[in-house]
This record gives structure tokens, C-alpha cells and sequence, in this order.
């Protein structure tokens, strides 16, 4: 039975849900891992854009900007930035990866601020970036992160990146494009979707080792149940050689986990 | 239809496109020389209170000679375009160039971590910020760019970066659905490092262009870093690939290794350590301001810059981690 | 404010953005070999009644044997953009194969003349016409490339060319002024000429790219043409170049000299004689029969119009005189 | 005395117009023929621009189409025709020139349609191409044409680009770049401008051996008459030979004349 740490457990499930012939707008760190995985075990014919500009590269090391020469190395097109913006809003791409420092039940993510007053944050975050673009304009959106009460809040202080923001129907009536929205959050210690009717985050799976229970402990909110709730398959001794053979040899992301 | 919202925020940076108009017609468009200093480009392109614009991805293909000049002549008050602003929004902050900022990314280095001088200045408010995405300050520079007023969108609407920002919502007009309008960037000044350009500032660029096409173009005043000058006949030669054409350009320096620390792409990646260095020296705000005065105000130019940081032999390896031979960070 | 006009026409062509959303999701994005014949390509891709768009400038880098198979083929009523479309609307006129046409310029070979054929079918009411510009065909396109339902421009108010478009009037969120606001255009089947493909679809073009930059991201599907394959290790060697990605591509043909008797810029130049020659027969129906039937309708395949045309010894002539090594015209 | 033809005089009187340091947007034909005169006589720093996206060419010889090779021969740019055009939209432009089978007194072109019903034409030209958004957006348009009284209208068919409309104030009312418009109509008989405070066409100059009743008699509408009417300089003798051995030396254009 193979050991692995929770950074590996995450890039082995997120890379599942990226089936083959998709596109994904991918981050550094964790996402790319996961794009880059899905590639080498089910989804050779998955298509990698970077917000920058960057193409379908062949990725030669992790890189650390969305914008450096890693990101377009081998690349099929270096364009720029509109490229990939635009793309996403002509519904190409079916994915994006994105994290924050608070998400809410309907995947509304904030990376903006924590505190009430715009004027006077208490903490300052990078801010939005490309996350509310690629939020707003791809089909389907993942998020990878450590789950906590703090992080999983009932209300966020800032909407950055737009999750269901209100609940069901609220995206297209606020102009969003119809039929987008927040897809799977993949935690340490399970996965979590969104109810079809209400929009709701809801756990779908739950890690070896973990129950509902924990989930819920490390939720700010009520969290629905899925139907059918079941125990997430552990990462197989061949997705964990490829990740650190192929995908990680240096220890970048996985290092961290 | 519904109600149509607006941002609560005041545009920063907003010229009349007929106004442009009347800059641009008088706008010097003959095939010149352009070649000058980083000094004097500094002294005579950029007036404390402009707004500007850095060309690159934050530590990618950054103008970074032309910077550290913005700080070492003390300008004050500039407004900046925060589109993935990362070393250079770390570099104006420090220095205490800027005053105002249209955000979309900005504190942060990416996978590298958090900015914390740059951090203190926006949430103590010695930095006015307003909210965009990476995509609408892009769009903001295309409609510049194009010479239109605004261009419509379909992100950001329902969000709190809408709230905070100046863009507005407006009706299609052929399908009745609410989008987002930007109005269009034109930055008083724009710098950009390049890999070639001409002495007049036509110039190519290899890569990925993020958004400098677009900026370039939107610009009122732009001043280029090359890595290399090169003879106008090879831009004849493959006029296909200019992405910036000399009527734009009003100032070229030629300034080999000028992205450094920040990465160019085929050519040199960026400098970790020294970056690192500098995250690590804003934690102590005495070892910040010896920190600053050794690598900036102390400083003569960027050749000195370049070489208290570890000269050719540094540079060698940021060639060798670039072209995969040697193994980064 | 004044009151807001729009054109008078309907539009001959549009797609709502979330129907375009839900088509682009649909498209099959995975790498793999869109390598086809011509004959396949027209027949698998082309419907009757569709709406196309054709790449290049009509008498320059244009998808003659597409066009030709077109005819050969017999589809009708398609309808056309017709942005600078000279010798491809000609040759479209005369296989009586399209019935409507968004018009910016049609009918004239520029310098060369009037095709008489193509001036009596939009005369007679054959094909019927909506007016554009070229720059509002070209921004119809981006608008669509954007994913957008429309972008401002400040063109062709106050004029014909409006009252019979379909254009409408909007009024800027940011200045008041009045702006003219030009829907997207999706064509069914966009065709271009290249001078670089690899068998997915990655192209090159040198030189001017007219519109195709933009047509090529609006179109639904895409027939690329191109002088030669070339293996993907040299897309990925430049990636800068790439300036249609392989996934808007639907088929792929290798075409050497494709665009003649157009002009391919630093391959051959256009071949004025047979343009001239082809002008001449439009003057005599009977002549104009036989035209087409030895030129098009009894013609296996793009070689064999080149063979009967000059073949070798032409296509040798045109090299030269692209290269100003012999004198044209 | 140098001898020269009709077009020979058009070109060498319309190039003088074309100052050094300005920006043009050329065609084929006679006035690629006089922007190549004024660059190798007054103005070597005139920047021609093409509509399909040349910038800058060393022209080898006349192109036949404003997108063949020979428009960008060794240009600094080769770029897309939204290139050009939004380079004209941004007011980057000073110059375009324009031709038509009709212009009235407003200096309004028509080069779509002879006839009153839309649906039906008696005669249909090509229609705008890039002609209507050369004289919308960028400063002046220039126009070169044979005068005669069916030429030179009342009452255009049918406004393809844009003069001054109905008259002064009428272009910016209608929502064009303000400040821009007809400049200058140079014909075989005289050169004609447009008056400031009417904005109708006037009488500036007279070519040698014509009078100002030639003009009058080849025009469709009552002309005004510039304060000082002068007779146009003839083309000097390095005028035509630069013309003829440089500029046109296989009589492209000039062989019309």
C-alpha cells in the first residue's frame, strides 16, 4: 500500500476529474501538478492554457509564474493574455484551478481582503489577478485547498471570483455566462460539489482516513450530503511514481504537502 | 431589463478618445533615432503625478532598469496599471513612487510569496487602489488600444471587484443581455523590455506578450528596453513579426540582461536568490533601507546593479537554468 | 442626447454568445490529425444555405482549390462575407453558389477592373446584399473572436453604408458620445490559405494577415489550405508565429501554389493574365460556359487547372516575378 | 517647359499637399503614386500605411491591390488591417485618399450605386471597402479624380464615405471623430478645398492653360471661390523625372494619363 502525503492525495484526485480531450486554464503549484498528471495517466489529449498566453506547452520544470518562459516552453502558441481571456469567454475551456483565502457554501471565493471596510483591510490580499476572469468565463471551476473553518466561512469578506454568488440562477442574472460555475473543491480531507438545485456545496467523498464528521467539523457552514457519499479511491502506486518521477521530481509542490 | 449597475470607485486614469485623438495627430511619427539613456529617459518621459504602465508579467520581462531609475530619481506620486504587478510593483513601492494603483494583482510574487512593504503600503492606505481583473485592465488597454471609448465583457459582473472598481453595466444592444463595459487605459507612460528593436523602436518580442501589445499601443509615451539594438534592415527583413512599430515609441535603450532578476524568456531566468533576498530584507525595515541603498540609491546604473549581484557569472547560470542545462532554485 | 438610429437591413448572420459558448464547448479540442483531401473537406464541412467567410484579401493568399471544389460541387445558396472579396467572390459568383452577401467590397478586382458576371448578379437582386465596411466586417469578426455580441467603433455614422447595414447606434456609459455598435459574426465555415500547417492545425502566415487572425477565432468551423505541412517540432520550436492554434481547425490540405492566380507574398506573385483572361470570357455567356467548364466544372483537381493554365513553366514565371527578379503585368 | 499629362499634373499637384513627418493610408494606383513622389522629393519621413496592414513598405514597384506583396516589400511592419484601421481610429492618421463615381459640394463620395431604389440599382459599384472608414477616421481625406458635371454632383446617389454630411457640425452631430474631413479635391482642371465656415467645396487653384469657367462648367453644383485663387505651379522638371523613372517607370499609372 502506498504512503503519500495530503499534497499528493489532492493532485491525485483533482487530476482525475480532468478527463481526456479537456481544456484547463492552469496555476502554478498544485493545479499544474494535477493538469500535468492527468496528462501522463488518463488525458494525454488534455489541452494546458496559461493565463498569460501560453499554449498547449510541453512543461519541462513547475513554473513559478503563470507568465514565465516554462509556461510557453515547447508551447503550440505563445500569444497573450487576451488569447487565453478570450478564449475562455468564446467557451472554450472547460476548466481552471483556482484557491483563495476564503470560500462560502455557493464556491464564492474571496483572495481580496479579510475585514468588513474596503477602505481599511484588515489583511490585504493580492487580489483577483486573473481568478475572477477565469471564474467567470470558463465552464467549470476547481479549487484545491486545505480545508478549516476559517478558510470554509459562511460569508466571505469580498467577493473576488464568483462562485454561485447568491445561489441558483444569481450568475446568469448577474450576467455571467449561462451554464458556468464552481465544479469540485478538493480538500485534504475529502471532495466537495455543488447541490444541482440549490447550489450548495455538498460532500461527495470522503479521504481514507477521515469521516463526514471531519468535514463538517472543518466547515464554517452547513454543508449538504450527497446522495451518495462514498470513501475517495487513495492515489495508486502508479499515480504516486508518476507525480514524483515525472511530474515532481524536485519536490516543488509535493515538498510542501 | 433589469437595473444597470456601476462601480463605486472614480476612474484613476481616463482620457476622451477625441482628446487622444488630438495628442496622437500631434505626435512626432517620423522615422528618428530614439536612442537615449535610462537617465534621461526617466527625466524627460516621466513627471511626478503620471500614471504608468510596466510592460511584462511582474518578473517576467520587466523593465527593470528603467525602475530602479523611477526610484533612484525619487518621482512621486505616479498611478500604476497593477496588471500582475509583482517585482515592479514591489520595486515602486519601496521606493515610494506611487500613490494610487488600478489593481488586479498586486503584493504578492506569485509562487514566491508576499510583498510585506508592499502589503503595509495598500492596507495603511499610503496606496489608493481600484479593483479590476487581469483580463479587464487587458481589455482596458485594447480599447485604448483601438481607439474606442470602452469595450463590453462578460466577467466580473456579481462580484465585490465590480463593486470596488469604475467600470460599469451596460445593455447589448442586439441581445439585450447585461454586460460589463471597461473604459479605455490609456497610461501617460509605458515601459517595456523587448528582446530586439531598431534605434527608431520598431521591435519584436519572443514569447508570450501578455498584454503589451495592447498597452503599447494605449500609451500616450513609451519608453522600451531592448536586449539588443538591432539594424532596421532585419525588421524589414520579417516585418511580420513587429509587435510594436517605431510611431509608438519615444524613447529605446539598449540594456543587455535588463529583465534581470526577472526572467526573459529564451534567453535568462530569473534570479531566486536575489529575490528571496529582497522578500526576506522588507522584514526589517532598517536591513530594507541598507538593502534598498545597496542595490538601488548607491547605486550608479544597472551594469553595478547586475554586478554586486553575482555579475557574468550569475548571469551565466540564470542562461543555463533558462536553456534546462543547469537546475533551477 | 440625440436620438439613437439603427441600420435598415436584418442581419443575414447571427449567433447569440452563450449558443456560440455552448458550440465551442461541444468542438472536439484534442490533438489529433485533421489531414483531409479538398473534395472531403467541401463536402463534409460545406451544407448549402451556410454562411462562409474566406480568408486572405481576394486576389492575395487565397483558397482557390476550396473555392473551386465549391463550385464543383454545386452548393448553393450560401451566403458570404464579403470583405474585400474580389477574385473568391467571382469565382463564387459564377458557380452561382451564393445568394446573400455582408458587403464591404465586392463586385471590382481593385486596379484590374469590373467582373461584369458579379456586377449583374448583385444587380439583378441574385444575391442579395447588406452594406458593411471592411473595418466593420473586420471588427464583426473580433467581436466574435472576443466572445462578445458586439464592439463600438466610430465609423460609418452619417452615412448609406449605415442606413443599409444592420448596424445599430449606442450611446458610451463613460463619455455620452454616440458610438456605432457592429454585432459579432460567427460564419458557419471560415477558409483560409496559409503558408505553414502542421496536420493538427497550427499555422503560420508571413506577411499580412488581413482579417484572418480574427476570422479564424469566429469562425464555427474552420478548412485551412496550406503551401506545406510541416512537422509540429517546428511549430513548437516558435511558438511566436502560431497564428491560428490547431484547435479552431476542422481539416487540413496540403496545397501547394493554392492561392494561385492569387498572389502568395514572398512565394509568387498573382498571375494577371488568366485574371485578365477570366474577365474577358465574363463578357460573352457562351464564352464564359466554356470558360468554366475547361477551368473549373471538367477539371479533376487544383493541379490540373494549374497544368492547363502554364503549369510549371507559369508557376516558375510568378516565383520571379514575386521575387522582382523578372517584371510583371 | 517641361510637357506632361493629365495624371502626371494630379500626382505631382497631390503629393505636394503631403508634408514630411505626416501619415498616409494609401491605395493603388494614383496615389501610392503620389505619396512614392512626395517621399523622394520633400517629405522622406511620410509614413504610408495600407488598409490590409502594411506599415512603412519600400515599395519596388505600384501594387495592383492594397493587400499584395508589394505593399509591405521590406515594410517595418506587416501587421492586420484592424491594425491600420485603429491606428486611423486613434487619430494616428493624417492623410487618406479617397475616389468615387460621385462627391457633392460636402465633399460626400459615393462609389456603391447609381440609382434612387436601394433594391435596385441601375449601375452597382464595389461599395466601401475600407473608404468609408478612411474618411471617417482618419483627419483628411484627399481625393484625386477627372472633374466633369457627372462627377460632381448635387446630390450623391448614395453617401458611401462620409464628407461633411449636410455641412458644418454635421459629421461630429452624427457621431464621426471631430475635427476631421474632406481636405483637398485634386482634378484635372484645378484644386478644390472646402470653405470654413460652410464647409462646402471652393475653388483654390487652376491648373495652367484652364480657367476658373472650366472648372465651374465641369461641376454639378454651384462652387465657392477661395479669397485668392491662384494658378497651380506647374510640375517642376525633377518632379516628373523622379516620377517617371523612379516612382512609375513601367507607366503603371501615369500611362492613363
Amino acid at each position: 500500500m502506498a504512503d503519500y502525503n495530503s499534497m499528493e492525495l489532492m493532485i491525485c484526485v483533482a487530476s482525475r476529474f480532468l478527463e481526456n480531450g479537456a481544456t484547463v486554464v492552469v496555476g502554478t503549484g498544485a493545479p499544474c501538478a494535477a493538469a500535468m498528471l492527468a496528462q501522463k495517466m488518463h488525458a494525454p489529449n488534455l489541452m494546458a492554457f496559461f493565463e498569460a498566453g501560453a499554449f498547449a506547452p510541453i512543461l519541462p520544470t513547475m513554473p513559478i509564474s503563470v507568465g514565465d518562459s516554462r509556461t510557453f516552453h515547447k508551447a503550440l502558441m505563445a500569444s497573450g493574455m487576451l488569447e487565453t481571456m478570450e478564449a475562455c469567454q468564446k467557451g472554450m475551456v472547460d476548466y481552471c484551478f483556482l484557491g483563495g483565502a476564503q470560500i462560502d457554501m455557493y464556491g464564492n471565493l474571496n483572495s481580496s481582503m479579510i475585514g468588513i471596510d474596503y477602505e481599511h483591510p484588515k489583511v490585504r490580499f493580492p487580489g483577483s489577478g486573473g481568478a475572477n476572469d477565469l471564474a467567470s468565463l470558463t465552464w467549470r471551476t476547481m479549487v484545491i485547498t486545505p480545508q478549516d473553518s476559517r478558510r470554509f466561512v459562511e460569508k466571505v469578506d469580498f467577493i473576488t471570483s464568483p462562485g454561485y454568488l447568491t445561489g441558483k440562477g444569481a450568475r446568469e442574472k448577474a450576467g455571467l455566462p449561462k451554464g458556468s460555475g464552481p465544479y469540485k473543491v478538493v480538500t485534504n480531507i475529502g471532495v466537495l460539489g455543488y447541490d444541482e438545485e440549490t447550489c450548495r456545496m455538498r460532500i461527495e467523498s470522503v479521504h481514507p482516513g477521515y469521516s463526514v464528521e471531519d468535514i463538517k467539523k472543518n466547515t464554517g457552514f452547513e454543508l449538504l450530503l450527497a446522495k451518495k457519499i462514498t470513501e475517495t479511491a487513495k492515489p495508486t502506486e502508479e499515480e504516486l511514481r508518476v507525480l514524483r518521477e515525472q511530474v515532481d521530481p524536485y519536490k516543488y509542490i509535493i515538498g510542501r504537502g | 431589463m433589469q437595473e444597470l449597475k456601476s462601480g463605486t470607485r472614480e476612474l484613476m486614469q481616463f482620457y476622451d478618445c477625441d482628446e487622444m485623438r488630438d495628442y496622437f495627430r500631434k505626435k512626432d511619427k517620423s522615422l528618428r533615432s530614439k536612442l537615449t539613456t535610462v537617465s534621461d529617459a526617466v527625466k524627460n518621459l516621466i513627471s511626478d503625478g503620471e500614471y504608468i504602465a510596466v510592460g511584462g508579467f511582474g518578473g517576467v520581462r520587466i523593465p527593470t532598469a528603467v525602475l530602479h531609475e523611477i526610484v533612484r530619481q525619487r518621482k512621486k506620486n505616479l498611478g500604476l496599471s497593477g496588471h500582475t504587478a509583482t517585482h515592479d510593483f514591489q520595486i515602486l513601492v519601496a521606493g515610494e513612487c506611487i500613490n494610487r494603483c488600478d489593481i488586479a494583482y498586486i503584493i504578492g510574487l506569485e509562487a514566491r510569496g508576499l510583498s510585506s512593504n508592499a502589503r503595509k503600503a495598500v492596507e495603511t492606505g499610503k496606496v489608493k487602489v481600484v479593483e479590476w481583473t487581469n483580463a479587464a485592465l487587458a481589455w482596458r488597454y485594447k480599447a485604448a488600444a483601438m481607439g474606442v471609448p470602452f469595450l463590453p465583457a462578460r466577467n466580473m459582473m456579481g462580484t465585490d471587484v465590480f463593486r470596488y472598481s469604475a467600470a460599469k453595466e451596460i445593455e447589448c444592444p442586439f441581445t439585450g443581455k447585461k454586460l460589463v463595459a471597461y473604459p479605455a487605459l490609456h497610461p501617460d507612460v509605458g515601459i517595456i523590455h523587448v528582446h530586439r528593436s531598431d534605434i527608431y523602436g520598431n521591435c519584436q518580442i519572443d514569447g508570450i506578450q501578455i498584454a503589451d501589445y495592447e498597452m503599447a499601443r494605449a500609451a500616450k509615451k513609451l519608453i522600451i528596453t531592448t536586449e539588443q539594438i538591432v539594424p532596421t534592415e532585419s525588421i524589414r527583413n520579417d516585418p511580420t513579426r513587429t509587435i510594436i512599430p517605431y510611431y509608438l515609441v519615444d524613447a529605446v535603450i539598449e540594456v543587455p540582461f535588463g529583465s534581470y532578476p526577472g526572467n526573459m524568456p529564451y534567453m535568462y531566468y530569473s534570479d531566486e536568490e536575489h529575490l528571496k533576498e529582497w522578500l526576506e530584507a522588507e522584514k526589517d525595515p532598517q536591513r530594507f533601507k541598507e538593502f534598498l541603498d545597496k542595490n538601488i540609491y548607491n547605486v550608479k546604473d544597472f551594469y553595478e546593479y547586475v554586478e554586486i549581484n553575482g555579475g557574468l557569472k550569475k548571469l551565466h547560470k540564470l542562461m543555463q537554468i533558462e536553456k534546462l542545462t543547469k537546475e533551477g532554485r
